[in-house]
């Protein structure tokens, strides 16, 4: 297992992911900041709390499985990485494709949360553990919209290839045909790495740092590192899915940047959810709407 | 000879990125041992807009796993005596410690009070005493940039 | 059937705030039998150090038993002692200390509203009101010389004059905050989202209200006309009378617009003393030893009624003095509210507690066996939301 | 009839003797036997809250010890006074009538040392859990380190 | 889902400098009551000890090198200080005063916050007098 995400970490491509996502986070935070009227933190401060952590003791708490607990950060991360394989990393075409990557991918990034959720549980601490219950109640309120809100682009395209749906989508934005769907799909991507209004499963004024309290050192570094490479991963589907494609690097950054300013937004502006909301707002809203408007094209297909 | 050079050059390389990360990168819990509130607010008010500490890298996490330095306040209490402790050593190394408000350096106006068992030095190791009743939040953040000029000149590993 | 106990310890280690406590509740089946606090984690013994120290001395000692309500501690007592000793502050230091008593609750609330919507996961709201409270502690700094424990108060009189540097300064704070202030009230009023966890939330009935003893904000928030700056005017506030805010649905959102109105008099009531600052001194002389006898000192202190019980037996040290602090009675109306509740209702009520509302994230089962299973706020409340469910 | 003069009224049958200390306040010297009737009373009429419980220790030569209900209606404060010996220092609970008292007295029992029989939850409040027994800290002889 | 009113607030925020003030890099003036170090002028000093009594922790001590020639020595420890001014009202000559400028005092060793005030020739005298003894706390 470290041997292949060794592999993975000196492939270039993946190197570019981990840098690309280190940035990404930075500029999440400083336009959070920003929007807070703060001045928020300096470039190269995830990259510092990466290396402090990396650096750092870490604390292996008693009574737990000591090998589970230590490679479930790197399933985590491995997992993350090698969901970007088929993605159009930077607007360059994936690196490797096969009819049905999509659910693939789709279903390689929601391996972090998972592994959050397991690593929560084998805690054996009360924060953690409820931590681990609301990572894992969130993971199955927002892993299904999200799907579902990628499967109508696929649909429209008609394939589960990721660069067929591609190639269609370049041609026409999606957002404009399928506003749900790219609403559904961009929450449904906060909600899946607990950004503020979505963040029960870590809510610091209510239990702590949730499932990832008694993580230290090593271990939160890997699980930090995932989630930012799962968030490059779900903006770059989604812009190249809805708003119009991905075909060149200089288009990659400035749609994914767009929606990071969009994801932002969002964080300030409202409230965190309680858990009942989240899983009630998704299952009832997201997820409905998602399907609605997957059988409206459904219906239209027919129709055609 | 040569590879023993270039393994030290490397490993001290290696020093170097830590200590810089580790100076960039502070993350923090605070804990009151017995304060009056007032050093607590001030240090509340040292992360938000007119302060903004997150400009150093400074975080302030809930779990004492996460974090690098403890802030306390006040004179610790009887009551509070073990908390403080267990919460010390739940934290990973390496650790630091910063003292705010003159309670918390020598028990201020309590000292002398039945509850109280006296400053925070008094259980814990402590490397930054900021005076001050409370002092103001920039005197909070000129502790902690003194704590980092420390930590930069290798104090303490 | 078996008697089982929860505890739910409250904040141990946050940096917002309050003495830290638990709450423990004993339950019968379902239905909640006794519920109690504990509290002391910040007990210093205050109460007893001032036994032996001088009345100058425990001036200093009384206003930092909190930093949040500094000045109106100081205040109590002040106004107790030179009560006993038989001398009345000049009218300008009573002018003063009101001013500064009403900018302390401006920063109180603006605490509390960014507290609470940290609470709520509302940090952008918990920013800005942050943001927006420097300007009251700047104005407090330039006043006074601490922006917490300002220590403005003498016995006999105040330290600290109203210039026309520090005049200016707050009446241009204080449009500023006003404007800003209205902006909030919009907020807390209108923002579906943050309704969501303050609307129907800890709902307290005013008959509640009154048989608990609830003070301050709370129980003005449930239809209680309490404010002892109206009932029994100390200092100058028979010259400047208020307005008392009074809403009546009890709820999380009630206290929260309660909070912010009291704002909006508050500054009319700034601006009226500072118009008509009497003229004079700022103190008398004070005797070192204070005349024996018994007196009560009661204040609004921006988390409602401070109650100061002050004997002299003629020496330079007092013989006793009590304090009932608002947040005291107010944890106690919480206990004793949950009395009687299903076990699913208490995440509501616990809310109903002043200061923080969902503070109340960790509880821990000791069950009969002897051994400690551990409980969450959350648990708690899912289990609320099934047993609802059940019930329909 | 002002507060105080209704309050004078309610509790005539049990007051043994009573003065105003200050203006708009009023104490009254109860037995403590009649303390639950004169709280009773003072309930049944709808006067006032209670505000604070005090204990007051008049030192050991004195043997005696002071409790002080407040109540406050408005501007009015009134006092119940029950003096207690200090060798045998107990109070009856008031929390059948008015349940939030339960925690001034838990304060006044761990740091006075006043016995309060029938108070609902008799724990510690303030003190710490290794604090020792029988240690009063607000007494006047108290042996504190 | 009324959230333009916070929105509206973002906005601004994104076209305005944040308020953040860059402190240490730039220092913004305090207010000229700030209540910062004490400081004491021994002039003026009658060695009434009015200033000590008052103190609520015990931060300031008189010591008395000579009564008649009215030479004292005040040692100050800002670590115990409360910063509360009551001995600067205290004194009615005027000996005492907050600094407004001296309030970022963090340091590493307490040590450093016990200074002695005092003309030069009476602190040399007293450490000169106490050092041997190993104690400087120990009258
Ligand atoms: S833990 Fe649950 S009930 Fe408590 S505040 Fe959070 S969401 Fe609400
Ligand atoms: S001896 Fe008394 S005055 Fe001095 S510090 Fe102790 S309690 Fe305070
Ligand atoms: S130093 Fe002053 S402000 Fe800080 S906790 Fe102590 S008394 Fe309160
Ligand atoms: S105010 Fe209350 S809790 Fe605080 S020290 Fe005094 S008695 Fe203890
Ligand atoms: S009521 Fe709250 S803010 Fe006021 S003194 Fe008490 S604890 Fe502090
Ligand atoms: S909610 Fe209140 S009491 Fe609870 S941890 Fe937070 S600040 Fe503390
Ligand atoms: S300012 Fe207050 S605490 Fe400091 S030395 Fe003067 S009297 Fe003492
Ligand atoms: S009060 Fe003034 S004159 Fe008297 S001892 Fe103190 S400094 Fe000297």
């Amino acid at each position: 297992m470290l041997a292949s995400l060794f592999a993975l970490l000196i492939f270039p491509a993946g190197l570019f992911v981990l840098v690309n996502g280190l940035a990404y986070h930075w500029i999440d935070r400083k336009l959070v900041a920003r929007l807070q009227n703060r001045v928020g933190p300096r470039w190269f401060q995830p990259a510092a709390d990466m290396v402090k952590l990396l650096a750092n003791e870490e604390v292996l708490p008693t009574g737990v499985d000591a090998r589970l607990f230590t490679a479930l950060p790197v399933v985590a991360l491995a997992g993350a990485l090698a969901a970007m394989i088929y993605l159009p990393i930077a607007g360059l075409p994936p690196l490797y494709n096969f009819p049905g990557d999509l659910i693939v991918a789709v279903y390689l990034l929601s391996l972090l949360t998972l592994c959050t959720g397991l690593a929560g549980a084998i805690s054996k601490d009360r924060f953690s553990i409820i931590g681990a219950t609301r990572a894992l109640t969130q993971l199955f309120s927002y892993e299904a919209p999200f799907l579902l809100a990628l499967l109508g682009p696929a649909f429209a395209a008609g394939s589960w290839q990721i660069n067929e749906i591609m190639a269609y989508t370049s041609s026409q934005w999606l957002i404009l045909t399928q506003p749900v769907g790219f609403v559904v799909a961009l929450i449904g991507l906060m909600g899946k790495l607990e950004m503020a209004p979505f963040d029960t499963p870590e809510a610091e004024t209510e239990i702590v740092a949730g499932a990832m309290t008694e993580y230290s050192g090593r271990g939160l570094a890997l699980f930090l590192l995932g989630r930012e490479v799962e968030l490059v991963g779900g903006l770059t589907l989604i812009a190249a899915f809805y708003l119009g494609g991905i075909n060149n690097p200089f288009d990659y950054a400035l749609k994914t940047l767009v929606l990071l300013l969009g994801v932002a937004g969002v964080q300030t502006l409202m409230t965190r959810l309680r858990i009942d909301q989240v899983v009630g707002l998704w299952w009832r809203y997201g997820a409905l709407l998602a399907l609605g408007q997957w059988l409206l094209l459904l219906g239209q297909r027919m129709g055609t | 000879m040569d590879t023993f050079l270039k393994e030290g050059r490397w490993s001290q390389a290696l020093e170097q990125i830590k200590l810089w990360a580790r100076l960039n990168s502070p993350w923090v819990i605070h804990f009151n041992s017995g304060s009056c509130n007032g050093c607590d607010i001030e240090i509340l008010a040292t992360l938000t807009p007119y302060y903004d500490v997150e400009r150093f890298g400074i975080k302030l996490r809930g779990s004492p796993r996460h974090a690098d330095v403890l802030i306390c306040t006040g004179p610790v209490t009887r009551q509070a005596r073990d908390r403080l402790r267990r919460i010390y050593e739940q934290m990973p190394d390496p650790k630091f410690v910063i003292a705010v408000g003159s309670c918390a350096l020598s028990g201020g106006v309590f000292d002398g009070c039945y509850n109280v068992v006296g400053p925070i030095d008094a259980v814990i190791p402590v490397d930054v005493y900021v005076p001050g009743c409370p002092p103001r939040p920039e005197a909070i953040i000129d502790g902690v940039v003194q704590l980092l000029g420390k930590l930069q000149q290798g104090a303490r590993p | 059937m078996s008697k089982e106990q929860f505890t739910i310890p409250i904040g141990p280690q946050h940096p917002a705030l309050k003495e830290p406590g638990h709450f423990t509740l004993t339950v019968d089946g379902e239905v909640v039998t006794g519920a109690s606090v504990r509290l002391g984690y910040a007990h210093r013994g205050i109460e007893k150090a001032v036994e032996s120290r001088n009345w100058v001395q425990d001036l200093y000692l009384l206003e930092r038993i909190c930093g949040i309500c500094s000045h109106i501690h100081a205040t109590a007592y002040c106004l107790g002692v030179e009560k006993l000793a038989g001398v009345t502050a000049p009218p300008r230091a009573q002018a003063i200390r009101v001013l500064v008593a009403e900018l302390e609750r401006i920063h109180s609330h603006l605490l509390w509203l960014g507290v609470a919507a940290h609470q709520a996961g509302f940090d952008t709201l918990f920013m800005y009101s942050w943001r927006d409270r420097e300007t009251v502690m700047e104005v407090l700094e330039q006043l006074t010389g601490n922006r917490v424990n300002y220590s403005a108060n003498l016995l006999g009189g105040v330290k600290f004059d109203v210039d026309t540097r520090v005049l200016e300064t707050i009446l241009s704070g204080l449009d500023f905050l006003e404007t800003r202030t209205h902006h909030y009230l919009d907020i807390v009023s209108g923002d579906r989202i943050f309704l969501q966890r303050t609307r129907g939330i800890g709902m307290m009935t005013s008959e509640q209200a009154e048989r608990l003893g609830v003070t301050g904000p709370t129980a003005r928030a449930s239809g209680v006309r309490r404010d002892i700056r109206v009932d029994a005017p100390y200092a100058a506030y028979d010259r400047y009378p208020i307005q008392v805010v009074v809403e009546t649905t009890g709820d999380l959102e009630a206290r929260f617009i309660v909070r912010l109105k009291e704002l909006l008099e508050t500054y009319h009531l700034i601006r009226t003393l500072l118009d008509g600052l009497p003229e004079g001194d700022l103190k008398t002389r004070m005797p070192r030893r204070i005349a024996a006898g018994e007196t009560i000192s009661r204040v609004e202190a921006p988390r409602g009624e401070l109650f100061y019980f002050i004997k002299s037996d003629g020496g330079d040290q007092p013989a006793r003095i009590k304090v009932r602090t608002p947040t005291l009675s107010n944890m106690a109306s919480v206990t004793q509210l949950a009395v009687g509740h299903q076990l699913a209702d208490m995440p509501m009520l616990l809310t109903g507690i002043d200061p923080c509302f969902s503070c109340n994230d960790r509880l821990t089962t000791v069950q009969t066996s002897g051994e400690s299973e551990t409980w969450t706020w959350e648990k708690l409340r899912q289990y609320g939301i099934a047993s609802y469910r059940e019930r329909g | 009839m002002n507060a105080l003069e209704q309050a004078q009224d309610i509790l005539a049958a049990w007051v043994q003797a009573w003065h105003t200390p200050e203006d708009n306040r009023f104490d009254a010297q109860v037995a403590p036997a009649d303390l639950i009737s004169t709280v009773q009373a003072l309930d049944d009429h709808g006067w006032g809250y209670l505000v604070a419980i005090t204990g007051l220790d008049h030192g050991a030569e004195a043997g005696e010890m002071e409790v002080l209900y407040h109540f406050c209606r408005g501007a009015a404060v009134l006092t119940l006074r029950v003096a207690i010996a200090r060798g045998q220092a107990a109070v009856p609970s008031v929390c059948a009538i008015i349940p939030y008292a339960s925690v001034f007295e838990r304060e006044l029992a761990e740091m006075l040392g006043v016995e309060v029989y029938g108070t609902p939850d008799p724990s510690r409040l303030f003190l710490p859990d290794d604090w020792p027994e029988a240690v009063y800290p607000l007494r006047k002889d108290a042996e504190l380190d | 889902m009324k959230i333009e009113t916070m929105l509206r607030d973002i906005i601004q925020s994104l076209f305005h400098k944040p308020v953040t003030e860059l402190y240490p890099a730039q220092r913004q003036p305090t207010p000229q009551r700030l209540r910062g170090k004490l400081r004491w002028n021994p002039e003026k000093c009658t060695g009434c000890c009015l200033c000590v009594k008052d103190c609520p922790c015990s931060a300031i001590e008189l010591i008395t090198i000579d009564k008649d020639n009215k030479r004292f020595v005040m040692r100050y420890d800002a670590g115990r200080c409360t910063f509360c001014a009551q001995c600067v009202q205290n004194c009615r000559f005027n000996c005492l005063e907050m600094s407004s400028e001296d309030w970022e005092l963090a340091a590493m060793d307490k040590a450093l916050f016990t200074v002695t005030y005092g003309r030069e020739e009476d602190v040399q005298s007293l450490l000169g007098c106490v050092a041997p003894t190993g104690d400087p706390a120990g009258e």
